[in-house]
């Protein structure tokens, strides 16, 4: 079926009809989230592209919730006809995270999938340009993922120019400087740094 | 005929002149700091007033200018660039980032102080440097040409240990990418 | 023996006069593409500068010895093409060596620096300069045709091959060749487009596409060298057009104001103007240029 | 007989690439057979980084994803956390975003004009139309005190109020941009050697533009009329009057029209924010930043920037600082899958000409 004057209301009836075990609810105007087991999502988005008309592959993004050892993918599709989002989210177990290629549906989804890879080691079957893609020479932890530490990563590795310490707090450094009295409200301020 | 000690020092006078007044810049937007080179270029505040150009390759340029930040991934590519540059060669650091990291002191890929790496001539802060901060970094250079302190290349060639050694600390794989010429 | 001392003298003060006003020429050109810009420029002198500062660098590179050669091939060609045009007329000065048949030598000679820039650019293996080269070649098979064709028009016209034949003709104003035969100017002019390297035509050293094209791997002395033939060749070319079309000139006065202007054609042309691909460019030659060369012979020869 | 194929590393040191990036082509005799982009050069890792800073202090990180024009990426940041906050924005200070935005796309339209003349050897261009640009630079830098990177547009409205006079100062350089317009057309878009060059070079086909996911001029110039101001509008877009237009011939020129005109329809969609900007309040305060804690949720946020749609998706876990912030520009589509498709059986002299006409800019597609 066809459906060229999809709304957000038709569009959650229509999915609901086909796809039982979908959360779906509308986020707001022109946004229809898609919650989904993650071996239906290669089915629903080629149903949702071949079929409601979500030909645009705006997005494919991923969040990692460590704290419930899973990522989670989102895939964003966008349709001309009927100017409506809809947002497809599933989540992927962290300790073997694995998808399927999308590259057969939307060829840029290769660039997406090359990124997630890069950056939280999520395995893509079928895409065979996986590996390096932004990073060069990179070993260990994917970077993005959350128990990567940065900070930490940066001291370790780079040569840090000293001098940086009393400038985290601008405040502090120029009534140092300057014998400038800083007032109460903004002490509170200067007690929190970045690094906690 | 007698070796005169005047005459070198004229022809040297003459090429820091030359060497002052003719600056090619190689075309290589490193960072975001590429943004306001347009405009030093252009109409509006026209380096080429200070005799600035744009150089295509590094073979014929002058000037490094290291447009902010350096991904690790870039800065093969630059040692690599600056090493086929011919001296007299000069490197401005240009951006905050160039000094201290700026605003990616804690990121994961990106170098910090650029004057590890290579030898810097002259540095000019802010993020980003207005035109007019440009051209006063060029004036600053070529003010160091003439009095014949802008000998970073040879402090380079000098110490070249001590840069390797950091520039090999940072780029894990030193395999420079197979370049046939 | 006797040593024709005028001569020898002119041989060595040609030279230097071309590549004094050829690179003064690159500084007067830059202000006027400055201008045109809305800018105000670099000073008069600054292609001085970067040519004594291109010979004070430092050449560390080699590529073997042909990349050593070819500045100096380019230079030869320049100064060899020089030495065969008067520069200005009936001066035993600055007749130089030219001879009766020297349109032909010159069409022969000012492709042999290209050449030898192609010999040496393949060996620095740089692939951006060997596309240079090879676009260099082509568009120089592109604008060849309607310049020979139009020099062979004016030959067969005035029953000459000499360029002091040429400049006898044009004894006064009227009888300059430019009004004498046209439509061969208008062919040569166009091929003269083509020449001078500036755009539409600058596919050769084309930045955006391919670096610099053959120079990318010649810096410091080697690059000055190539400027400096670049400076003597373009004063060579200026030369021969006054001395071909414009009926020479007398003195430095009238030269310079006479190439001065034919400069302005390519220069303001090409500030103008975005660059042709290669094979647009060769199009373009092979179209109205031939043409025009084929009817000003055809003339020529119904006529004659 | 099949000519011999030799391997061109077009970047990252090269003066006709867009960026610092690097196309790998495989060339037999001038044509490409195969293009291969590589990317990474400018990697900052800034989602990272806005993991470890707080929400305030991800606007300045925002704005440098994109150099030409960061002003987009204020304004998804702050919307989307307004949208998941819930927090109202006054009246007046969405007026003053939409000028910005539009001041930024003028701007970037005269940078790309310059970019793609300088492209194929026109120098004069670039030097008219970035000098010019200079001028709108000049007012954001009177309106944020920056010139490039403005960090103005935040969460609950704008930064600070319009100077006193200064819609009187953006209608005067309005002017003068409207009038520098048929110098434009002489030089450039009239040009029958642009003409001829743009022509039939560079084509996405109207079908593989929605299949390749490309976005802003570049399908706008493959014939299909989709702009997020209209499709989907945020701020006030939707009480401004103006067109968007589309061409039909899907190659640079056609793309090139249609920037051309959307220059035009900007400086008047500027005319007409500043007639009916209202008085009132600028800013909806946020509370202490470094203790402002935004509520769980999620946002994918969309704007038209001038070379096509900026999307963010940010996710919020209740603390102080993002949990996610994702990006996607433009270019992260254009610059590795698109350009490796388009660019094959191209002329090698149309790389850098194409790559100006999609709007590569490699800061965006790292990040």
């Amino acid at each position: 079926m066809h459906i060229q004057d999809c709304t957000e209301n038709t569009c959650v009836d229509q999915i609901q009809k086909i796809f039982h075990t979908a959360e779906v609810e509308i986020q707001r105007k022109k946004r229809v989230k898609v919650k989904l087991r993650l071996d239906l999502v290669p089915l629903f988005l080629s149903y949702a592209r071949d079929y409601l008309n979500f030909k645009h592959l705006a997005h494919i993004s991923c969040v990692d919730w460590i704290e419930e050892n899973e990522f989670e993918l989102i895939f964003m599709l966008w349709s001309y006809e009927a100017s409506l989002m809809i947002m497809v989210k599933t989540r992927v177990n962290r300790e073997k995270p694995e998808f399927i290629t999308l590259s057969h549906l939307w060829p840029q989804a290769e660039t997406y999938e090359r990124e997630i890879h890069e950056m939280y080691g999520i395995n893509f079957k079928g895409n065979e340009r996986l590996g390096e893609f932004i990073l060069e020479d990179w070993e260990g932890v994917p970077p993005m993922r959350r128990d990567f530490d940065t900070i930490k990563y940066s001291k370790e590795n780079f040569y840090q120019r000293p001098g940086r310490e009393d400038a985290q707090d601008v405040r502090e450094t120029i009534s140092k400087h300057s014998g400038e009295e800083v007032p109460d409200f903004a002490k509170e301020f200067s007690i929190r740094r970045i690094e906690e | 005929m007698t070796y005169d000690k005047n005459s070198k020092k004229i022809v040297d006078i003459i090429q820091n002149f030359a060497r002052k007044h003719s600056l090619w810049i190689l075309a290589y937007g490193t960072g975001c700091g590429a943004i306001e080179v347009p405009p030093t270029m252009t109409s509006r505040y026209d380096g080429e007033r200070f005799g600035l150009r744009g150089a295509a390759t590094p073979r014929q340029a002058d000037v490094l200018l290291i447009t902010g930040y350096l991904a690790t991934k870039t800065l093969k590519r630059v040692i690599r660039t600056y090493e086929q540059m011919q001296s007299p060669k000069y490197v401005i650091g240009f951006g905050s980032c160039t000094i201290n990291g700026g605003m990616y002191w804690d990121s994961y890929n990106t170098i910090k102080a650029l004057d590890r790496y290579l030898p810097v001539d002259v540095y000019i802060n802010g993020c980003m440097p207005r035109p007019e901060s440009v051209i006063s970094g060029f004036i600053k250079l070529q003010q160091l040409i003439s009095e014949g302190k802008a000998n970073g290349a040879e402090k380079y060639q000098k110490n070249l240990e001590w840069y390797r050694e950091n520039q090999k600390k940072v780029i894990h794989n030193w395999k420079m990418p197979d370049y046939n010429w | 023996m006797d040593i024709n001392w005028l001569k020898v003298l002119g041989i060595i003060i040609t030279p230097i006069i071309a590549f004094i006003v050829g690179v003064a020429y690159g500084g007067i050109v830059r202000n006027i593409t400055a201008r045109v810009q809305n800018r105000f420029g670099p000073p008069v002198v600054q292609n001085f500068w970067d040519i004594i500062k291109l010979y004070s660098k430092k050449t560390t590179v080699s590529h073997g010895w042909m990349h050593h050669l070819a500045p100096v091939f380019a230079i030869t060609a320049s100064v060899t093409t020089l030495y065969f045009i008067p520069v200005l007329r009936d001066s035993k000065l600055f007749a130089n060596l030219s001879f009766s048949g020297d349109l032909i030598f010159l069409l022969y000679i000012m492709v042999f620096g290209s050449l030898g820039m192609a010999l040496g650019v393949g060996q620095s293996g740089n692939p951006n300069a060997a596309i240079g080269v090879s676009r260099g070649l082509s568009m120089m098979v592109g604008y060849e045709i309607p310049f020979v064709l139009a020099l062979v028009a004016i030959m067969i016209q005035f029953h000459t091959t000499s360029l002091n034949d040429l400049l006898a003709v044009q004894d006064k104003f009227t009888n300059w060749i430019i009004f004498q035969s046209p439509i061969a100017f208008i062919a040569a002019i166009l091929a003269f487009l083509g020449m001078m390297g500036y755009a539409p035509f600058d596919v050769v050293i084309a930045p955006a596409e391919i670096a610099s094209g053959p120079p990318s791997e010649f810096g410091g002395k080697y690059l000055g060298l190539m400027q400096t033939s670049r400076s003597i060749f373009t004063f060579a070319k200026l030369v021969l057009f006054t001395d071909i079309f414009l009926g020479g000139a007398g003195d430095f006065g009238t030269l310079i104001v006479k190439t001065f202007l034919l400069y302005m054609i390519p220069v303001l042309t090409g500030i103008v103007n975005p660059r042709f691909r290669t094979e647009q460019a060769i199009r373009f030659f092979w179209k109205w240029p031939t043409v025009f060369g084929v009817i000003a012979i055809l003339a020529v020869v119904m006529k004659g | 007989m099949r000519e011999k194929e030799t391997t061109i590393y077009l970047g990252p040191q090269h003066p006709g690439i867009t960026g610092n990036m690097m196309v790998k082509l495989k060339v037999a005799g001038d044509t490409i057979v195969k293009a291969e982009t590589h990317v990474g050069y400018l990697h900052r890792a800034f989602e990272k980084l806005m993991e470890q800073r707080t929400w305030t202090q991800s606007f300045p990180i925002v704005c440098r994803i994109c150099v030409p024009e960061p002003d987009p990426n204020e304004e998804n940041l702050a919307r989307a956390i307004e949208e998941i906050e819930g927090r109202e924005v006054p009246e007046r200070a969405k007026y003053i975003r939409v000028m910005v935005l539009e001041l930024a796309r003028l701007a970037t339209y005269g940078l790309w004009m310059g970019g793609q003349s300088g492209s194929m050897g026109l120098y004069t261009m670039p030097q008219w139309t970035i000098g010019d640009r200079d001028y709108i630079l000049d007012l954001f830098e009177e309106l944020t005190g920056g010139r490039v990177y403005h960090m103005y547009i935040w969460a609950g409205g704008v930064r600070r109020d319009l100077p006193e006079g200064f819609t009187d100062r953006v209608l005067k350089t309005l002017d003068y941009l409207e009038n520098r317009l048929p110098d434009y057309d002489n030089l450039l878009f009239n040009n029958a050697l642009f003409q001829k060059r743009a022509q039939g070079v560079g084509i996405i086909p109207k079908d593989k533009a929605i299949e390749w996911g490309v976005v802003g001029p570049p399908l706008r110039g493959s014939g299909i009329k989709h702009d997020v101001r209209i499709d989907e509008p945020y701020e006030v877009y939707d009480k401004l009057n103006f067109i968007v237009p589309t061409s039909d011939g899907c190659d640079v020129w056609s793309r090139a029209l249609v920037r051309r005109q959307e220059y035009e329809q900007s400086i008047s969609i500027i005319r007409q924010v500043i007639e009916k900007m209202p008085k009132g309040d600028y800013y909806n305060k946020i509370p202490n930043p470094l203790t402002w804690q935004v509520p769980p949720g999620e946002a994918y946020v969309k704007t038209e920037s001038a070379r096509g749609e900026f999307g963010y998706y940010v996710v919020s876990d209740g603390s102080i600082k993002p949990r996610r912030v994702h990006v996607r520009g433009p270019a992260y589509v254009h610059g590795v899958s698109l350009l490796e498709k388009i660019l094959v059986g191209a002329n090698i002299a149309d790389v850098s000409f194409i790559m100006n006409s999609l709007g590569t800019c490699p800061p965006e597609i790292e990040r």
